[in-house]
């Protein structure tokens, strides 16, 4: 029973990542005073690049080819990591969430070597400030599922979310708020959204993961696609977990699963009208103002871990 | 008569050779004469071993020490008759510079080296360390070019000033002896003084000011700084066995001088006094050196350099004492000794070949002359004192006995000076051998006799650095049993 | 401390004939390796030399491996004593620690050793291979003496070898001005820190009288604290130069490029790790923990080396100088956890103390493994293409797809990815910062989980350092005709490379049945400590992790693809020529300028001809690293030394006159001194 | 007793101050021969206190110690130097680096000194101040003639100079060693003088000059 829950919420984060995608998308039309195309439109795109034939540049290798199923595995991977509508999940240990992050980062490190074997300079280009973007985040990543990890003295993301679950929300620590601030800023950075790239942009110099993905065509791509919409899933499922876990729900009884269900859509709701807010009313930064913005993360993500010393006790 | 035909010997060899005019006989000669002198060295060695010491009269006597500064002198010695009777090929006949007079010379040279290690009487000693400067003044002025005469000259007077001062020293002991009530024939006698040095009651202040003058005047002649001035010019202008004998037998008999001193001094007056003199003695020669060594670009002057670092090595085991720190330096005696004479041989057919012992000018030597940088570079590592070569387990002895007696300044300036001395040697030994060579060598092959002298210096560090052979060890403990 | 009477139990006559084989295989390797030299320099028989030297040498290592093998499971303790034959004390035993550093030495030794063969074949004349084998056996066995030695005497002996014959090896591969300079820098510092090195030996000597291990490790209790401080000291700037700890790296950067490729993975990959095992050796085993400020400072040397050696790797383009750096990184990561085991041990929790050295040590052996394995594709990829500078490389993939695809394990291996060896012991080194919280009431508590970010942006650093080396190297297209024309290197170059890269994947992947005789290892070190359950879990997990990788993976690849091949888009233009890719340099671009304070760069842009600025004939762009160790630390010593020693030659002034005043002079000061002595 | 032993007494009492007074001599002394004479006069007076020594304390070997110093002292050595100035052709000034007053404050010096030095030995071994701080001065006399005068004949003679103060020390403290290891040192010294001689010619010849002071290719 627990482990069809387990693998129904990894699932879950899988199969609802192309709406996700497809709600901001919309929510931004709307916010923009477009129309803007249908919530589903990422499950057609997806559906109609898997069809297609694959355009493969003729000096590239086999990483190439791989690079795409690496980051798709490695992104699915990590969905088994997460708790979503209770507090359980398929892979479960201490110390998991340095796995998390280091899973994603397999992912990427592929995708850039793939962007890199086009050939072309987009791709080096996307790889070189992917790997600024992602060698900056890293930390702050860490340091602030560290700080949480000290306050809840676990350092399993389950038990994390299950410590979280007994605490009063409206006792919420100063640890938890610096962390969210940084987790935050770092998931924008993560997801490659806005401020720090625009998934949006057609204009190859602002590029950093489109420019990656130049090259890509056909099922390659779609995987891509959808490889980045589940992280983009996943880490405002994270998000969820560790700071706004309540009404997940404790026992196995499918009532309360579904309840659960109810709550996270909510959540999620909630926290893609947040996005796509944020990214109609932010510009992108400067490619040099990023180490800014993730250096702010840091700073946040240590003072949190600092912070742990008064609040535990 | 054992002690004496190995003195008679090189006196009338030395009449004999002057006999020869034809260079070749000479040289033949000089080898003849030097094996039988060297299988007799080895003999009175072996009968010292057997019987205790050897008297002969009331001035000569051989002991366990003795004889381990006489095998020095008899493995040196046969090294070099052999290295320079390939080496002196290209010397011409001339007055006073010619084979015959050159081999007349080592072997009154030799003579006075002897009669020094088998001394019984510190008149003696004295007087037969006079002797050695007086025979090896003409060979350092060999050549007769001005560097030659300027550095004979040199040699001439520093060291007769300060042998004078040593011949104070040895009257002031005198005194104190004769004042102790020793009888004036036996109070230079060493085995009397030493049998009376701990009850005779001599008087510790003049003990110390005989030591003082001692170490000063024999110190001069060992190298000590600042007394040293005479002898990276002695070295390096002298002929190249000449050099080596100076370096590794000369230089180590004035030491044994010392030994016999400080053994004495110890005993009247209490080991900290020469001791601490022995160990300031020791660092300051090793600093001084050391520093030179890394700023010096004449490679013999280098290798003379390094001597006086390594006879202030010698020193601090000596003025460390205990049996690891004498283990070390009498042991270091032997090592440095063949190691100096190796890295001489070196630089004496870098000489030949390039006509240069200018380091700077000095490249590629691995490429030109591969046998001869193989020689270059074991002696080298062997003198900074790595392993797998001998000077490294004697050292190792040294710092040992530095550290167990917590004599930390020592010690770390001791690590200092080695490291600084081994960037000196790894900078001017990395400069000549590697790279592209700036002029092709006259002669790019060793000749046989130097390649088997040089190649058993070689092993000779080798096996040593490995395990040192039991007869030797024997022999180290023999001397070690004299000091005590 | 326990180590050796812990052993002594075992050995009861059940393992009496494990031990007489272990005994037996330990004198054989030693043997074989000491007797390849004599063999290479004497036999005249080129072909015979070639063949018995590679065997003996390969034999002797895979013997090697087991004899570590059987050692680090099973712990039996072998000694081997021929202090009859030499004049001071002379041992080597196997312990489990130093079994450990066997096992790293013979199984990296053992594949570098296959790639050399054809290397040293195809790079060296006949005379010249000769020597190289000579000296690269004795190299080998200068390091397991040091691994093994159980006196002093032994493993100074070994420490001292090991740095000249690693030197002669690089001289033999050639001796311009400027490699003899390198080799000079590397001699000096490593003699530098072998003296610190004796020193830390001996100031136990007042204490323990021998410099027997056993007699050391009794008497380390009794030596006072201000010595054991001292100790310490010396002992981590003694091995800290030779693992190349930032400041005391300067050598490495030069000495290690400039070797040939097998010798630059053995230096790299082996005989850094000799120091971390003298540092472990002196810091765990004898002195038994350190004073925390002491714990302090090795953490921050880590840091420092970890963070600027992968910034100084990012902004090089030369592979192998490349690598070397990578290595001041890694061994920065190694002290990281050593630093943190040692301020667990200051602060008593023995249990996390543990944990932490054992992902040090575990580390320490990855390293050694994915750096060996980088350093022959370096090989590969210079025997292929003439040429380790990267902005030179490109689309090798295609043309080497083995050494490629080992390449590729290593770099993943080396940047911490999951699946790779790299990762886990990155992994332990996480969880052992994360439980720094524990120690409540100490700067501990907020400095080691701070350090989860250094380590973390390290991490990411090398991630996008491998990227760049991988990509520019062996992707896209080529950017010289040699690239062009690589072709693939020959087989036993293949097996060396695979080899390490499946060992990789293998601890990456079932990294328990290393862990459990770790954490054995490392109980007899830190005697209270339990069994760490990270150590269990994690290799429970990493498997399951991997099969869901592999898993996903292999599905979805399964899926046939329809392909075509078509030009990569130029944007519209006729095509892409290999000059419009992205460089190394242009690669690192963003990161040099975002970290331009840790570079300090010296820009210059040269334009041809000068007067018209649109359009130029040539425009030559060059930024070069300013940061410089040697200016700011080791330049005022050193002239100051240098300069001192002008001095001091001024007073041989050649004036007879002057030199009669000396002895004067020294008479009178001893008259004096005797005199008015207290 | 007798005139004999009147003389003896005399002798040995003020021999000191013939002896302080060669050495100030020396000190002044400008040319090369006037030099050599002051050291035959010096040595003739350590000849009369050798006599008059061996003669007191009934010393068989003494006397033959005392012929030797005047066989080599007083004439040979004094007549080979005056011979080699003669076939050296050189300058005959001393060419000293100090001016003769500052030598004489010099020599004045080291006479306080040595009094001021040996005033705690003497006591101690039964000599008395004078003859000790003689012997003294005339070794650190010796040292200062060989320091200033950049002529190679006069450092020969300021060994010897040097020489006669230690071999007057030995006498008038032990009254001489034994006599084998006098003659050997005598030897040596005889030795050592004809190297030397031997040397200045080579100097001369190669150089053509004598001034050691500017023997100084070799250095550093």
């Amino acid at each position: 029973m627990r482990i069809v829950v387990d693998l129904l919420q990894a699932l879950l984060l899988i199969l609802v990542a192309p709406l996700v995608r497809g709600v901001v998308a919309r929510l931004k039309a709307r916010l923009q005073n477009r129309r803007g195309a249908s919530v589903w439109r990422p499950y057609s795109d997806l559906l109609k690049l898997f069809r297609k034939e694959e355009l493969v540049p003729p000096t590239s290798s086999a990483v190439f080819r791989i690079a795409p199923v690496v980051l798709f595995a490695a992104v699915v991977c990590v969905t088994a990591f997460v708790p979503v509508v209770r507090s359980s999940a398929l892979i479960d240990w201490q110390g998991d969430f340095f796995v998390l992050v280091y899973v994603l980062a397999l992912g990427r490190f592929f995708l850039s070597l793939g962007a890199l074997d086009g050939g072309s300079a987009f791709g080096g280009m996307g790889a070189s400030r992917e790997a600024l973007v992602s060698s900056l985040a890293e930390a702050p990543f860490l340091l602030g599922l560290t700080a949480i990890a000290i306050l809840a003295s676990r350092a399993d993301i389950v038990g994390i979310v299950a410590w979280t679950l007994k605490q009063d929300f409206f006792n919420i620590s100063t640890v938890h708020l610096l962390a969210f601030g940084a987790l935050a800023m770092v998931a924008l950075a993560e997801t490659g959204r806005m401020p720090v790239d625009n998934p949006t942009t057609h204009l190859e110099l602002t590029m950093i993961h489109e420019g990656m993905v130049l090259e890509y065509s056909g099922p390659s791509l779609a995987l891509i696609e959808w490889a980045s919409a589940i992280k983009l899933h996943l880490v405002i499922a994270l998000l969820i977990a560790f700071f706004v876990p309540w009404g997940m729900s404790a026992g196995d009884s499918w009532t309360s699963l579904a309840l659960a269900v109810l709550f996270y859509a909510l959540k999620l709701a909630v926290c893609a009208v947040l996005l796509s807010i944020i990214e109609s009313a932010v510009a992108k930064l400067r490619m040099y103002l990023v180490p800014d913005f993730l250096g702010v993360a840091a700073a946040l993500s240590a003072l949190a871990v600092i912070f742990t010393i008064w609040v535990k006790r | 008569m054992l002690l004496l035909l190995p003195l008679a010997i090189p006196v009338l060899g030395a009449g004999l050779i002057l006999c020869f005019h034809n260079p070749r006989a000479a040289t033949r000669a000089a080898l003849g004469l030097g094996a039988v002198e060297i299988a007799l060295l080895g003999v009175l060695v072996w009968q010292v071993h057997e019987r205790g010491a050897l008297h002969e009269g009331r001035y000569l006597r051989a002991d366990g020490l003795s004889s381990l500064f006489l095998l020095v002198i008899a493995v040196v010695s046969a090294l070099v008759l052999v290295y320079a009777s390939g080496y002196l090929r290209h010397m011409g006949e001339g007055r006073f510079s010619s084979p015959r007079w050159f081999y007349a010379l080592v072997f009154l040279f030799l003579f006075t080296m002897i009669s020094v290690c088998v001394s019984a009487n510190l008149g003696l000693l004295w007087i037969m360390m006079e002797g050695t400067t007086l025979a090896s003044a003409l060979l350092v002025g060999f050549y007769n070019t001005e560097g030659a005469v300027e550095a004979g000259w040199k040699y001439l007077i520093v060291c007769t000033v300060g042998i004078a001062f040593a011949l104070f020293g040895t009257i002031v002991l005198y005194i104190a002896a004769v004042r102790a009530g020793m009888s004036p024939a036996s109070a230079l006698d060493w085995v009397s003084l030493m049998d009376a040095a701990p009850r005779a009651g001599f008087d510790p202040h003049l003990m110390r000011l005989a030591f003082v003058f001692v170490i000063v005047g024999y110190g001069t002649k060992i190298g000590f700084v600042p007394m040293h001035s005479w002898l990276p010019d002695a070295h390096a202008e002298a002929p190249t066995p000449i050099s080596a004998l100076l370096s590794a037998v000369l230089l180590t008999c004035a030491m044994y001088a010392v030994m016999r001193y400080d053994a004495i001094v110890s005993r009247a007056a209490g080991p900290l006094f020469s001791h601490s003199l022995l160990l300031s003695f020791g660092l300051a020669s090793m600093i001084i050196a050391g520093l030179l060594i890394l700023v010096q670009r004449n490679l013999k002057r280098l290798l003379a350099y390094s001597s006086i670092e390594h006879m202030g090595i010698i020193a601090i085991g000596l003025g460390l004492g205990g049996p690891l720190g004498l283990f070390g330096a009498l042991l270091h005696t032997f090592n440095h000794a063949v190691a100096k004479s190796l890295l001489f041989f070196g630089a004496g057919n870098v000489r030949l070949n390039l006509n240069t012992l200018h380091v700077d000018s000095i490249r590629g030597l691995s490429r030109s002359m591969p046998q001869l940088s193989a020689a270059l570079v074991i002696g080298a590592l062997a003198i900074v004192g790595l392993p797998p070569f001998s000077l490294f387990v004697s050292e190792f002895g040294i710092l040992s006995e530095a550290f167990a007696q917590a004599h930390y300044v020592v010690a770390i300036l001791f690590l200092i000076m080695l490291s600084i001395v081994f960037g000196g040697f790894a900078f001017h030994f990395l400069g000549m051998l590697s790279g592209e060579p700036n002029r092709s060598p006259e002669n790019a092959r060793l000749v046989p006799s130097e390649y088997t002298t040089m190649a058993c210096a070689a092993l000779c560090l080798l096996v040593f650095g490995a395990r040192i052979p039991h007869g030797f060890a024997v022999l180290l403990q023999e001397a070690m049993a004299v000091l005590k | 401390m326990g180590i050796w009477l812990a052993s002594k139990e075992i050995c009861d006559e059940k393992s009496e004939m494990q031990l007489l084989s272990i005994k037996t295989g330990f004198v054989f390797l030693l043997a074989s390796l000491g007797l390849v030299a004599p063999i290479a320099l004497l036999v005249s028989h080129a072909k015979t030399v070639r063949v018995v030297a590679s065997c003996l040498v390969i034999a002797s290592n895979v013997v090697g491996c087991f004899v570590a093998v059987l050692c680090f499971w099973q712990q039996s303790t072998a000694i081997v004593d021929f202090s009859r034959f030499s004049p001071f004390p002379l041992a080597l035993g196997i312990d489990r620690l130093s079994a450990l550093f066997l096992l790293l030495i013979c199984s990296v030794a053992a594949p570098v050793s296959i790639f050399a063969v054809s290397y040293f074949d195809e790079h060296y004349g006949e005379q010249r291979r000769r020597s190289m084998w000579a000296f690269f056996s004795l190299f080998l066995s200068s390091m397991v003496v040091v691994v093994t030695a159980t006196t002093g005497f032994a493993f100074l002996i070994g420490w001292e070898l090991m740095t000249l014959l690693s030197a002669g090896l690089i001289l033999i591969e050639g001796d311009s001005a400027e490699r003899r300079h390198n080799v000079f820098i590397y001699l000096l510092m490593m003699h530098a820190g072998a003296a610190a090195v004796v020193a830390s030996f001996f100031l136990f000597l007042p204490h323990s009288h021998s410099l027997d291990f056993v007699a050391i490790r009794t008497a380390s209790t009794g030596v006072p604290a201000g010595v054991k401080t001292v100790i310490l000291l010396l002992a981590f700037v003694g091995f800290g130069t030779k693992a190349g700890i930032i400041p005391l790296h300067l050598w490495l950067p030069r000495a290690h490029p400039i070797a040939p490729s097998p010798v630059s993975a053995l230096m790299s990959g082996v005989m850094l790790k000799t120091a971390v095992y003298g540092f472990v050796r002196f810091s765990f085993d004898f002195l038994a923990g350190s004073p925390p400020w002491f714990a302090y400072l090795v953490l921050l040397a880590g840091a420092v080396s970890g963070l600027l050696g992968v910034l100084y790797a990012i902004a090089e383009h030369d592979l192998k100088r490349l690598l070397a750096y990578h290595s001041v990184e890694n061994i920065g990561i190694i002290f990281l956890g050593l630093g943190t085991s040692l301020l667990f041990l200051a602060h008593r929790a023995p249990l996390w103390a543990a944990l932490a050295l054992i992902a040090a040590l575990l580390h320490t052996l990855n390293h050694a493994l994915f750096k060996s394995l980088l350093f022959l594709g370096a090989g590969a990829i210079s025997r292929a293409t003439n040429t380790v500078d990267l902005e030179e490389l490109g689309g090798l993939q295609n043309r080497m797809p083995i050494t490629g695809t080992a390449f590729l394990i290593g770099c993943c291996s080396i940047v911490g990815l999951p699946l790779f060896n790299g990762f886990i012991s990155e992994w332990l080194t996480f969880r052992s910062f994360l439980a720094g919280s524990v120690l409540t009431g100490t700067r501990a508590q907020i400095l080691l989980p701070l350090m989860v970010g250094v380590l973390a942006l390290i991490g990411g650093l090398a991630a996008a350092c491998f990227v760049k080396v991988f990509g520019v190297a062996f992707l896209g297209r080529s950017r010289s005709a040699e690239a062009e024309h690589a072709v693939e290197v020959p087989p036993s170059m293949q097996v060396a490379m695979i080899f390490l890269a499946t060992i990789c994947l293998f601890i990456g992947i079932l990294p328990g049945f290393l862990l459990r005789p770790l954490v054995s290892l490392v109980q007899l070190l830190i005697p209270s400590a339990g069994v760490p359950e990270e150590t269990l879990s994690i290799g429970q997990v990493i498997p399951w992790t991997a099969a869901t990788v592999v898993g996903i993976s292999a599905v979805v690849a399964l899926f046939k693809r329809r392909e075509r091949l078509t030009r990569t888009w130029a944007c519209g233009l006729p095509g892409l020529s290999s000059r419009m890719q992205y460089t190394s340099t242009g690669f690192s671009k963003p990161i040099r300028y975002v970290f331009a304070r840790v570079y300090r760069p010296d820009r210059k842009v040269e334009q041809r001809p000068g007067d018209q600025p649109y359009f130029p004939v040539s425009i030559s762009y060059r930024s070069v690293r300013t940061t410089s160790y040697e200016k700011a630390l080791y330049r005022p010593f050193v002239e100051l030394i240098v300069s001192l020693a002008h001095r001091v030659r001024r007073l041989q002034t050649g004036n007879i006159q002057i030199y009669l005043l000396y002895i004067f002079l020294a008479l009178v000061l001893l008259l004096a001194f005797l005199r008015f002595r207290p | 007793m007798g005139l004999i032993g009147i003389a003896t007494a005399k002798i040995l009492s003020s021999f000191s101050v013939f002896l302080f007074l060669t050495i100030i001599l020396l000190a002044v002394a400008r040319r090369i021969s006037t030099s050599v004479l002051l050291f035959g006069l010096q040595s003739a007076v350590i000849t009369a206190d050798v006599i008059a020594t061996a003669f007191q304390e009934k010393l068989p070997e003494v006397y033959v110690v005392g012929v030797l110093v005047f066989a080599i002292k007083v004439m040979v050595i004094p007549r080979a130097l005056f011979v080699l100035t003669k076939r050296l052709k050189t300058v005959r000034d001393v060419q000293a680096s100090t001016t003769p007053t500052q030598s004489v404050f010099i020599v004045a010096a080291i006479i306080y000194l040595s009094y001021a030095a040996v005033h705690s030995y003497a006591g101690a071994i039964h000599v008395s101040d004078d003859a000790l701080a003689a012997a003294v001065s005339v070794i650190l006399t010796g040292s200062f003639l060989m320091v200033s005068r950049k002529k190679a004949l006069m450092q020969m003679l300021g060994l010897l100079v040097l020489e006669n103060g230690i071999f007057l020390a030995a006498l008038i403290t032990t009254f001489g060693m034994p006599l084998v290891i006098e003659i050997g040192i005598f030897f040596d010294i005889l030795m050592g003088l004809l190297l030397m001689g031997i040397f200045t010619f080579r100097i001369s010849d190669t150089f053509e000059h004598l001034d050691v002071s500017k023997l100084r290719r070799l250095r550093g």
